[in-house]
């Protein structure tokens, strides 16, 4: 006899918990408002990453084109992926002392890991996060970029 | 030509007095069985693709998300980019398979399906067939949608496929039985077979109301049956994703799977309609016996809209089951019809029937 | 030529046969493949073939420092990547005896639980998704998104953080921190009982998972089953309570034990972690002491000579680092002893005698990621 | 030509070719299929005649059921490559007797049969009420005798299978 009350109770206990079930997708089916869905590429203009968002590795410019970047290479040294490749150049000074300068900064976005160190660990603060996120290109050179831009020089108070 | 949405027997019988007087009987058969034949294709196609896309939608917002929106406006035309897609796409030819059954079984499944829908009444006079047995007929020829569905599975020399194809076979033949069993409490209940004697039957109320008791839980049944005849979550282990990757039509590709697609949901349409008309009036309005006036204003909505609302009611119920629970097991799932449903199946049947002779029905 | 062999009739319900689940199936979650040999739907056994995505994570680590070590460690376990961070951390720390700031601990317990809640979020959603809920997956994935979202916001990504450095943080978490995991707290308390209403109750699932797939305490410790799933055995193995790491020893919390050994007891293991992982957040987070965010350090670290251990409580178990030093700035050899792939070892065992589908489950409640068991 | 007529000879078309393909075709589960629109055939056959009971019936019981027992246990039992050995002649020649001695006696019943020179309306249907009442009947052309008879039948042969089932697993 017992067995025969399970038996309907089963039934009873599956069909309460499938209801349960049922009330929680259909409590969602009508409270259309609690959509969390982002409509992507039509929402760029007001996408706004945060600030500690890591797209990818900048180095901040002056207005005037001047950046912090000494050549130093510790950027490089610490890059577990040899994605940042330092070219040095040397000008004369007017005082006729020869000075390392940086020439180009190789960053290579496609096997960068964002894991920070680079910038983590630059003695003069040149390096940034970017937020940019949008990387796709269809030629993979285009993702080795340089850092400094064309013309630009080393801010004074660094220099000294 | 006289034309109403209440009741097509007129326009129908215009149309059959048009052909006759101005064809030969011949022809004018021929033309008649076309036009039925084109429409019932266009209807498959219309309701195919409102279908996928209502499912979407529907899973989508269960899911807090808003669906496919990309291609019109809400992404109506989804459904249409996805159906040119499938006819673009490359039929891929299996190695070993057993090519002429490989290519055979999608029209098997879709005929099958194609060949129920024929007896369903859609509104007064609109069906294409009204037999004396139409429900036997129904359940006679929805059982031939299996046999596409084995030789799919073991065309295919696959193993994913093969397991799929047996479970799907245990489990249609086993249900097929509750869905059956079903159908009868209400045959009893009814006194008739032919789906539009039924209909009229529930003139004064429908049958899960003038039944009550056994009639609701026919109608449970009935629902639980139909679903897992018709291979949708939460019994879909004929294409169970995370353990077959998709069962019995895991080699097809391009238009042969999306026949398989089309006859999933035209099947569920098809239950969706038979539980409509059976257990809650088909295109019969709410009526409540004694209310004159309330039943006038019933009246006055069209027959198509009350069919395709239950309709579409039910298969809501259905897509709301799928996109809830979790999938069975094919052990549970037998257990659950021979242990449940049967047994509740057949109690509820001498129920009813008792009912019947009391007179206790409404 | 060659003449085509004609292949022996067989007969599925008396003779075995094999396929191939993976490397490409929803249910691995992933590059692993089993071969399974199946008498009718029934597993007679099974055979795990790993290796499809083995990087190398233990080579690498010989050419890099220990900072750069770190965001290796990411890679392995990617659902649990603070954890496996804090991992090399403290090794590190231990090996060089630096003491880290107070609030450093703090921030890294929580942080390691906000992990470890995303982690289990997850894996609810695969496991939904295996038992054929596909609704569970978007619960799951959108409440695991306000966790992400925390993340990026105080570390920059969602994903793989490389937040943790040998002595301390990255950076200083975001001054909107404590708020949004507050705000996240009181958001997943209501959010988990829908979890619990879809699924847990659900009269199919506990069939599906009552039973299926028993492991008894005995095999757990001799299969090196740890974390929830080897706690759902009854082995009692939460690193966080018998090697206190972090500022586990302040706070209170139970670790969660159950004895029944089958699929539904790591399931609610799981369930039950989540919520202790709350209140373990809920204790700390009004507490963070102010302080510096990392130690001093040298510039380049080298470990003294020897060999080092540390162990630490992942979200998929007890993940063990263990360094050779000679002495250099990068460590002579390195091991990661990682909880998925003892967890897999087992899965032969139990699922022999269980169905396709039981497979699945069982597999599903193991949680397995394959990149840590590839590493 | 009617469309009766028409349809006639496409039903006894698809049975035919469908029967030669049956018998003639090497590979078991592609017979099995073919029988089955054999099957289809006959019942839209009764269909034609009206018989919509027994076609409803026909499609029910042979199409539905026994076809797809068939096609189960030959997925049981068959590999995808295999093909049947083409047959002995000592096997085709009674085969051969044996359908020829069927289609005669076919033949001949059908010339013997004094048809009737009108047609009768078709358009009667059997109805149902009718066969209910007949098939659990227990008066002189009731069939409620029979019919329990067919089911001890059907009990003998589930026995049977359960025991060539038990069998097998020893």
């Amino acid at each position: 006899m017992n067995s025969f009350f399970q038996y309907f109770a089963d039934i009873f206990n599956g069909v309460k918990s499938l209801l349960t079930g049922m009330k929680v997708t259909g409590r969602y089916f009508f409270s259309p408002w609690e959509i969390v869905t982002q409509q992507y590429p039509e929402n760029r203009k007001t996408l706004k990453m945060y600030d500690r968002f890591k797209g990818e590795v900048i180095m901040p410019h002056t207005a005037n084109n001047e950046h912090r970047c000494t050549g130093c290479g510790i950027c490089e040294t610490n890059c577990p992926n040899g994605s940042i490749e330092i070219i040095q150049d040397k000008i004369d000074m007017p005082d006729g002392k020869k000075k390392r300068i940086i020439d180009k900064h190789i960053y290579h976005l496609s096997m960068c890991t964002f894991c920070g160190l680079c910038i983590k660990t630059c003695p003069s603060d040149a390096l940034a996060w970017g937020q940019e996120f949008e990387h796709a290109v269809f030629d993979r050179t285009k993702l080795t970029k340089i850092l400094n831009k064309p013309g630009s020089s080393i801010l004074k108070d660094i220099s000294e | 030509m006289a034309f109403s949405i209440y009741d097509f027997t007129s326009f129908n019988q215009s149309i059959d007095k048009l052909l006759y007087d101005s064809l030969p009987p011949f022809w004018a058969l021929i033309i008649e069985m076309t036009i039925i034949g084109v429409v019932f294709l266009l209807f498959y196609a219309v309701v195919g693709l409102f279908l996928v896309y209502a499912e979407r939608k529907v899973c989508a917002f269960m899911q807090n998300r808003v669906g496919p929106n990309r291609v019109g406006p809400y992404g109506i035309f989804q459904t249409i980019a996805d159906f040119i897609k499938l006819l673009m796409k490359e039929l891929i030819y299996i190695k070993n398979a057993d090519k002429l059954l490989f290519n055979l079984a999608p029209f098997i499944v879709i005929i099958a399906s194609f060949m129920a829908i024929s007896a369903v009444p859609f509104a007064k006079g609109l069906h294409a067939i009204d037999f004396d047995i139409g429900i036997l007929y129904v359940i006679a020829v929805s059982s031939l949608g299996v046999v596409g569905i084995l030789l799919a599975g073991w065309s295919s020399n696959n193993k994913y496929s093969l397991i799929g194809a047996m479970r799907s076979g245990a489990q249609i033949v086993s249900y097929e039985l509750s869905v059956g069993l079903s159908l009868v409490t209400i045959i009893i209940l009814a006194g008739t077979m032919q789906f539009s004697a039924i209909v009229e039957g529930q003139a004064n109320g429908w049958f899960i109301f003038k039944g009550h008791i056994p009639a609701f839980i026919a109608f449970v049944v009935f629902l639980i049956a139909s679903t897992a005849e018709t291979n949708r979550g939460p019994f879909d282990l004929a294409e169970a994703e995370s353990e077959l990757t998709a069962g019995f039509h895991t080699e097809y590709s391009g238009i042969k799977f999306a026949f398989f697609f089309l006859a999933e949901y035209m099947n569920m349409f098809l239950v969706a309609s038979i539980a409509a008309t059976v257990f809650l009036g088909g295109w019969m309005p709410f009526h409540v016996s004694g209310w004159g006036g309330f039943n006038a204003v019933m009246d006055f909505i069209p027959p198509l809209i009350w069919y395709f609302g239950k309709t579409a009611f039910i298969i809501f119920l259905m897509m709301w089951f799928k996109w809830t629970f979790p999938r069975l097991r094919i052990d549970q799932l037998l257990t659950l019809e021979w242990k449940y449903l049967l047994p509740i199946n057949l109690v509820n049947i001498l129920v009813m029937a008792f009912m019947v002779l009391m007179g206790w029905h409404f | 030529m060659k003449e085509v062999i004609n292949l022996p009739v067989k007969n599925i319900e008396e003779e075995e046969y094999h396929i191939n689940m993976g490397p490409q199936h929803p249910s691995t979650h992933g590059v692993l493949r089993l071969v399974v040999s199946l008498q009718g739907e029934i597993v007679k056994s099974l055979k795990p073939h790993c290796g499809y995505i083995h990087r190398g994570i233990e080579k690498m680590c010989e050419k890099d420092t220990y900072p750069q070590i770190i965001h290796l460690t990411d890679r392995m376990d990617y659902l649990s990547a603070h954890i496996n961070n804090h991992a090399v951390c403290l090794l590190v720390e231990k090996a060089l005896e630096v003491e880290v700031p107070e609030r450093v601990k703090y921030i890294r317990t929580i942080v390691d639980e906000l992990n470890r809640i995303a982690s289990h979020q997850l894996w609810w959603c695969s496991f939904g998704m295996d038992m054929g809920g596909l609704t569970c997956f978007f619960y799951g994935l959108r409440d695991r998104e306000k966790i992400l979202d925390i993340f990026e916001e105080s570390f920059g990504s969602r994903l793989l953080h490389s937040y943790y450095t040998p002595g301390g943080l990255m950076m200083d978490i975001h001054p909107d921190f404590q708020k949004n995991v507050k705000v996240f707290i009181k958001y997943f308390r209501k959010k988990i009982k829908d979890y619990d209403d879809l699924l847990s109750g659900n009269v199919i699932m506990q069939l599906r998972t009552k039973g299926v797939g028993v492991i008894s305490k005995e095999d757990a410790i001799s299969f090196g089953m740890t974390g929830p799933t080897g706690r759902g055995s009854g082995f009692s193995c939460d690193v966080r309570k018998h090697h206190p790491y972090g500022v586990y020893e302040k706070v209170q919390f139970n670790e969660i034990v159950r004895t029944e050994g089958d699929t539904l007891a790591r399931y609610l293991n799981r369930m039950d972690e989540m919520r202790e992982s709350m209140n373990i957040i809920e204790q700390l987070i009004d507490n963070i002491p102010a302080g510096d965010y990392t130690a001093k350090m040298k510039a380049v670290i080298k470990l003294p000579a020897g060999e080092y251990f540390q162990r630490v409580e992942s979200a998929r178990g007890e993940l063990g680092v263990y360094v050779v030093s000679d002495g250099n700035k990068t460590p002579f050899r390195m091991k990661f002893r990682t909880p998925s792939f003892s967890n897999l070892s087992t899965l032969d065992y139990v699922s022999r005698g269980c169905k396709i589908a039981d497979l699945v489950a069982i597999g599903a409640s193991m949680d397995y990621v394959i990149p840590d068991i590839d590493r | 030509m009617t469309t009766n007529q028409l349809m006639f000879a496409i039903f006894a078309a698809v049975i035919i070719i469908f029967s030669i393909l049956t018998v003639t075709s090497r590979r078991i589960l592609r017979a099995a299929t073919f029988l089955l629109f054999v099957l289809v055939a006959t019942g839209g056959m009764y269909f034609l005649l009206r018989f919509n009971f027994l076609a409803a019936i026909q499609l029910t019981l042979y199409a539905g059921g026994i076809v797809v027992l068939i096609i189960f246990s030959i997925l049981l039992t068959s590999h995808i490559g295999e093909k049947l050995e083409a047959p002995s002649v000592k096997k085709i020649i009674p085969a051969f007797i044996a359908a020829g001695f069927g289609a005669a006696l076919c033949i001949l019943t059908i010339v013997q049969h004094p048809f009737p020179q009108e047609v009768i309306s078709s358009s009667e249907r059997t109805d149902i009420r009718v066969i209910a009442k007949a098939l659990i009947s227990t008066e002189k052309f009731g069939y409620a005798l029979p019919f329990e008879v067919i089911s001890i039948l059907l009990l003998a042969a589930m026995v049977g299978a359960i025991i060539l089932a038990k069998k097998r697993k020893d």
